[in-house]
């Protein structure tokens, strides 16, 4: 581990610049968001979280498959060059487990995505707080961690300092050309950021999700708690796990490209096939099966939660959906 | 590392009507430079450039190493551009896609074939790859219901016939309402089964068809003693990537690309009743 | 006011008047609350009425066909329900609607910028709202951070009701759509160049469609794939082909209740398209939607002499 | 392509009693107009849904014109004052949006008025030529 001054790690991520793109999160007209990185002074460290995760980076909402042209396929053109993201939270890191096993662990392997995650350094930061949102502790992730992704770094405001880690080899690479101050207090700082975060947000107390689900899959309050879901795809579009896709084409007859964008389970298209019948007729079934898909399908194959606590899908549902309300009434 | 997502490039050889209302064609493609192997049950993604791609269960024999065979009910975007393919044409195959019926397990076990409608297109895959000299040892009696609404609708006629010829395999056809110039069975498909009564000592139940047919068949088996886990049935689902990959045809915990198409109800049972 | 809506409801489901109630329930954030559909009496104890409650209740109506429904209406909610009754997506008899005198709905996003904190607690009194954070406390005139539709509503009372709760409230008097006749005085790049930049935010989760109780389609043209109309990605012809057709179709069919906009999680300025529309179609028709039911909305009805000029 | 000599598409929508015929009409009569239309026949301009208008825009063609009955002529008695209130609102939708003026445009033109026809052609097609190829196709680069 190393610790840096800030002005030394701004220095390091302009250096990095020169290879790579620095996305990171800085203060736009909505909120706090990642973006590419111009100006290296208007990052912002000391934030809860983003608006957005960093999802789109390595999951594209529109991503071009490939293109023909006269009914010749070609490799659709990408670009390579290689993403910096700095800034992740705890809570969309672990986001990741869920899209590995979906794209790489899974045969056969999706490469633009493994692509795009190879060519990409993911920098956590510890959380110096919690949202009144944010229950990433339900599903046993530690806020401050900076174990995770290829470097972890934990910001200290008072100090304007960086404690900085490399984990995976490419992120100790990165990390060795650095020169630190004396590291021992580290713990002291991280059990100071403890006390930021509030406890007792535990949902799931070593509950088995999975034997709880499979007991209640026609229950009858499924039909109660979507309350007045509009069906809108805000809650997946903010989602950091959901990575759903459709396929389509793009273009005219024989030239034009298929491109998979993001697509939302709310969408009543989502599932309707060509007949007219849809399996999942009401907004009852659709949310029903987002839940399911989180809390115990994923849980079931790949022992990992489909959510990471967040708390993003709560804070943008337009009607104020509750997914922690959801996890209590079938606890 | 490969694009999965671009299929290979194969040639329509011969295309033509399968039933009197013109709905359904069957396609016969030729592998050009890549081919591959599949096992009875199996579907993939057919592919039209700048239309879409669509899944479809493999028709014809795994034996049959030189091409594929499918049968397509004219209904979307997709199968309104495959009907209007000439011979020649070239169309992009993404397979095989999910898993096959259980030809390993149903070894040494009797078979009964149920299907209806123009749901058979994988039935009679296996059907023709149990009936190959190879495989026709390893499995005991073989019987088929095969049931449609008028006699125009029933796939695969040619090949019916010749079934009925044969005597390693028991035959019963059947159509909904009597029809002049039809003289085998006329009832709907769970009537049938309940009259021809297979025993379900050592057997296996494959149903495919409408989802009306497996709704009222299921309790026939189940009356005659079918365990749960013999029955085996094929689903079908809106897909778009068939891989396993975009969320969207799950059935319960299982992706029907990649988990099925092919399940038994015993497994069904324990899924939430979204079919 | 929460314990007279309570009363009635709750009176109105002894009476069997009705079999389902669409509400607003108590959110799980302090600065939301939550739309819902109850069954029975019991669904009651979370009602709460203040002035977050911006989500438009008709939305729910089309949904709930053939069933007995209670609603608690806002000026806008009624609007809506008028135009639902005038194009035959809901029945009168069917409808016991509780009218509510609306002092305006409170823009909890303006807020929070301005509270800089995260917010802990809201506390409504009569016309101000008390906002506290883990470290801060601050009160804001609800007046001061209204909506921007709340802003210029020219009907906070309804329009149709069985009954009607609080005190008359005085509409804007004002031009309404004033913002749209500065606007339309930018130069044709200019306004290109706005709506690029508001749409080009765009993530086309459709929320503002689906806040929307005028857009009830079946099948929208988004998911129609036969024909089909756009495409899916974030290119922004097809963002702005979405837009523009959506506003559209709300031509003589918008109450300006804002639910869109508000529902939309990147904050994209959707009102200034169907507000124009709602000018012109004001300017032009006289024809202001949601008032009477007997009207017939501006495009299923003409007159010889509408305005000709830019046709050859 | 240079500006000089861009010819655009244009796609038209053409009633089929009044200004089909019309446009029939200056064809046997032999008047000459630009070739840039493509015709679409349509039973009534009152057919024409505004979406066809904008999906042609975004598919790249350079200018519409829909073209229909003189108010009061109309084959179905009242199909083109209907369409009259549509277009006006599109109209003025795609313009405070942005989209130039001059790209969509509206006529009546009767069965008779073949002469009529050929000179709102010429017109539609010179104002599209002043404003050059359609840029809504072009939306992505205007930045």
């Amino acid at each position: 581990m190393k610790k840096v001054t800030k002005t030394e790690f701004i220095n390091f991520l302009k250096k990095q610049s020169e290879t790579f793109d620095i996305i990171a999160p800085i203060k736009g007209d909505k909120g706090i968001d990642y973006d590419i990185i111009t100006d290296f002074d208007k990052i912002i460290f000391d934030h809860v979280n983003t608006d957005r995760s960093f999802k789109r980076f390595l999951f594209p909402q529109s991503q071009t498959l490939f293109e023909f042209k006269e009914g010749v396929i070609t490799e659709a053109k990408k670009q390579n060059k290689k993403k910096f993201i700095v800034g992740i939270r705890n809570c969309d890191i672990n986001s990741l487990k869920v899209f590995d096993y979906n794209f790489i662990e899974k045969e056969p392997v999706d490469t633009f995505y493994k692509e795009l995650r190879d060519n990409t350094i993911l920098i956590t930061a510890a959380c110096p707080a919690s949202n009144s949102t944010c229950f990433c502790t339900s599903f046993k992730i530690d806020p401050l961690s900076i174990g995770h992704g290829d470097i972890g770094i934990l910001f200290d405001k008072e100090e304007d300092s960086f404690y900085i880690q490399g984990n995976s080899s490419a992120g100790k690479d990165i990390v060795d050309g650095l020169s630190t101050k004396d590291t021992s207090d580290f713990d002291q700082k991280k059990e100071k950021y403890k006390k930021n975060h509030e406890k007792n947000r535990d949902l799931i107390k070593d509950k088995n999700l999975v034997e709880i689900f499979q007991s209640k899959l026609e229950d009858e309050k499924w039909g109660e708690i979507f309350k007045g879901c509009i069906g809108c795809g805000v809650c997946t579009f903010y989602c950091p796990t959901c990575y759903c896709f459709d396929i389509e084409e793009q273009g005219k007859f024989w030239n034009g490209k298929r491109v998979r964008n993001w697509d939302s389970c709310m969408f009543p298209i989502y599932s309707k096939e060509t007949t007219g019948h849809n399996p999942r007729p009401t907004q009852k079934e659709r949310y029903r099966n987002r839940v399911l898909h989180k809390f115990y399908y994923q849980l079931k194959h790949n022992n990992e939660y489909g959510c990471v606590g967040c708390g993003r899908c709560i804070t943008n549902c337009p009607t104020n959906i509750d997914i922690r309300n959801i996890i209590k009434t079938f606890i | 590392m490969k694009n999965t997502y671009i299929p290979i490039t194969m040639e329509v050889e011969k295309n033509y009507f399968e039933t009197s209302d013109r709905m359904i064609k069957t396609l016969r493609l030729k592998f050009l430079d890549e081919r591959f192997d599949f096992e009875p049950g199996q579907f993939c993604e057919f592919s039209i450039l700048g239309k879409g791609e669509a899944p479809f269960g493999i028709a014809s024999s795994p034996f049959d190493k030189a091409g594929l065979e499918f049968s397509i009910n004219r209904a979307g975007v997709v199968t309104k551009a495959i009907h209007e393919l000439r011979i020649g044409e070239k169309v992009g195959i993404r397979g095989p896609l999910g898993n096959y019926y259980p030809v390993k397990e149903m070894e040494g076990y009797n078979v009964v074939v149920i299907g209806g409608g123009f749901a058979f297109t994988t039935l009679r895959s296996l059907i023709e790859y149990m009936l190959n000299p190879e495989r026709r040892g390893k499995y005991k009696s073989i019987k088929v219901i095969y049931g449609a609404r008028n006699p125009g609708l029933l796939l695969y006629k040619d090949l019916l016939e010749n079934w009925e010829k044969r005597d390693d395999i028991g035959t019963y056809f059947t159509i909904d309402t009597k029809v002049e110039g039809w003289n085998k069975m006329v009832g709907f498909v769970p009537t049938i089964t309940e009259e021809v009564a297979p025993s379900p000592e050592n057997c296996y139940a494959i149903v495919c068809g409408p989802p009306i047919m497996i709704k009222f068949t299921l309790p026939v088996l189940l009356k005659l003693g079918f365990p749960k886990d013999k029955i085996v049935t094929s689903l079908e689902r809106r897909m778009k990537c068939g891989i396993g990959k975009c969320g969207r045809c799950n059935l319960g915990e299982f992706y029907v690309c990649n988990d099925g198409p092919v399940f038994n109800f015993e497994q069904l049972e324990k899924l939430p009743k979204e079919v | 006011m929460e314990v007279k809506i309570k009363e009635r409801l709750s009176q109105l489901f002894d009476e069997q008047k009705i079999n389902c109630a669409i509400i607003f329930e108590k959110g799980t954030m302090p600065d939301k609350n939550a739309p819902n559909i109850i069954y029975n009496k019991e669904g009651l104890n979370n009602l709460v009425w203040n002035s977050m409650n911006w989500n438009n209740l008709a939305n729910y109506l089309p949904k709930l066909l053939g069933k007995k429904i209670g609603i608690v209406a806002k000026g806008c909610d009624s609007r809506s329900i008028v135009l639902l009754m005038q194009e035959e997506k809901v029945k009168r008899e069917d409808l016991y609607i509780i009218g509510i005198n609306c002092t305006g709905m409170i823009d909890m996003k303006k807020i929070a910028k301005d509270f800089g904190a995260e917010i802990s607690e809201t506390i409504f009194e009569k016309d101000s709202v008390k906002v506290k954070g883990k470290a801060s406390e601050k009160e804001y005139k609800v007046k001061d951070f209204l909506l921007e539709s709340c802003q210029v509503c020219k009907y906070p009372s309804p329009v149709i009701y069985d009954e009607v709760l609080g005190e008359q409230v005085k509409g804007f008097e004002g031009d309404n759509y004033q913002d749209i006749t500065e606007f339309e005085k930018l130069s044709s790049e200019e306004r290109r160049e706005y709506f690029y930049k508001e749409l080009s935010g765009c993530i086309r989760c459709y929320a503002c469609r689906n806040s929307c109780p005028s857009c009830y389609c079946q099948e929208c043209f988004v998911d129609s794939n036969q024909p089909k109309w756009l495409e899916k990605g974030q290119n922004i012809d097809d963002i702005f082909f979405y837009h523009i057709v959506r506003a559209y179709h709300m031509v003589g069919r918008c109450v300006d209740c804002g639910s869109c906009q508000n529902a939309c999680p990147m904050d994209i300025n959707i009102l200034k398209l169907t507000k124009k529309l709602n000018k012109d179609v004001r300017e032009l028709y006289k024809y202001e939607c949601g008032l009477d039911p007997k009207n017939t909305p501006a495009l299923s009805t003409f007159e010889p002499d509408d305005y000709n000029e830019f046709i050859k | 392509m240079s500006e000089q000599n861009f010819e655009p598409k244009i796609l038209a929508f053409l009633c089929n009693w009044c200004s089909y015929a019309g446009a029939d009409l200056a064809g046997t009569s032999r008047i000459q107009y630009p070739p840039n239309i493509r015709v679409v026949r349509v039973p009534c301009s009152g057919r024409v849904n505004p979406l066809y208008i904008i999906k042609a825009l975004k598919d790249g063609i350079d200018g519409v014109l829909v073209s229909g009955c003189h108010p009061g002529d109309c084959h179905y008695q009242s199909g083109n004052y209907y369409a009259r209130r549509k277009f006006n609102m599109i109209k003025n939708l795609l313009e405070y949006m942005g989209i130039e003026k001059g790209r969509i445009h509206f006529s009546w033109v009767s069965a008779s008025e073949g002469g009529k026809f050929a000179e709102v052609v010429k017109q539609v097609t010179e104002s599209i030529k002043e404003l050059g190829p359609n840029k809504m196709r072009l939306f992505q680069n205007i930045k």
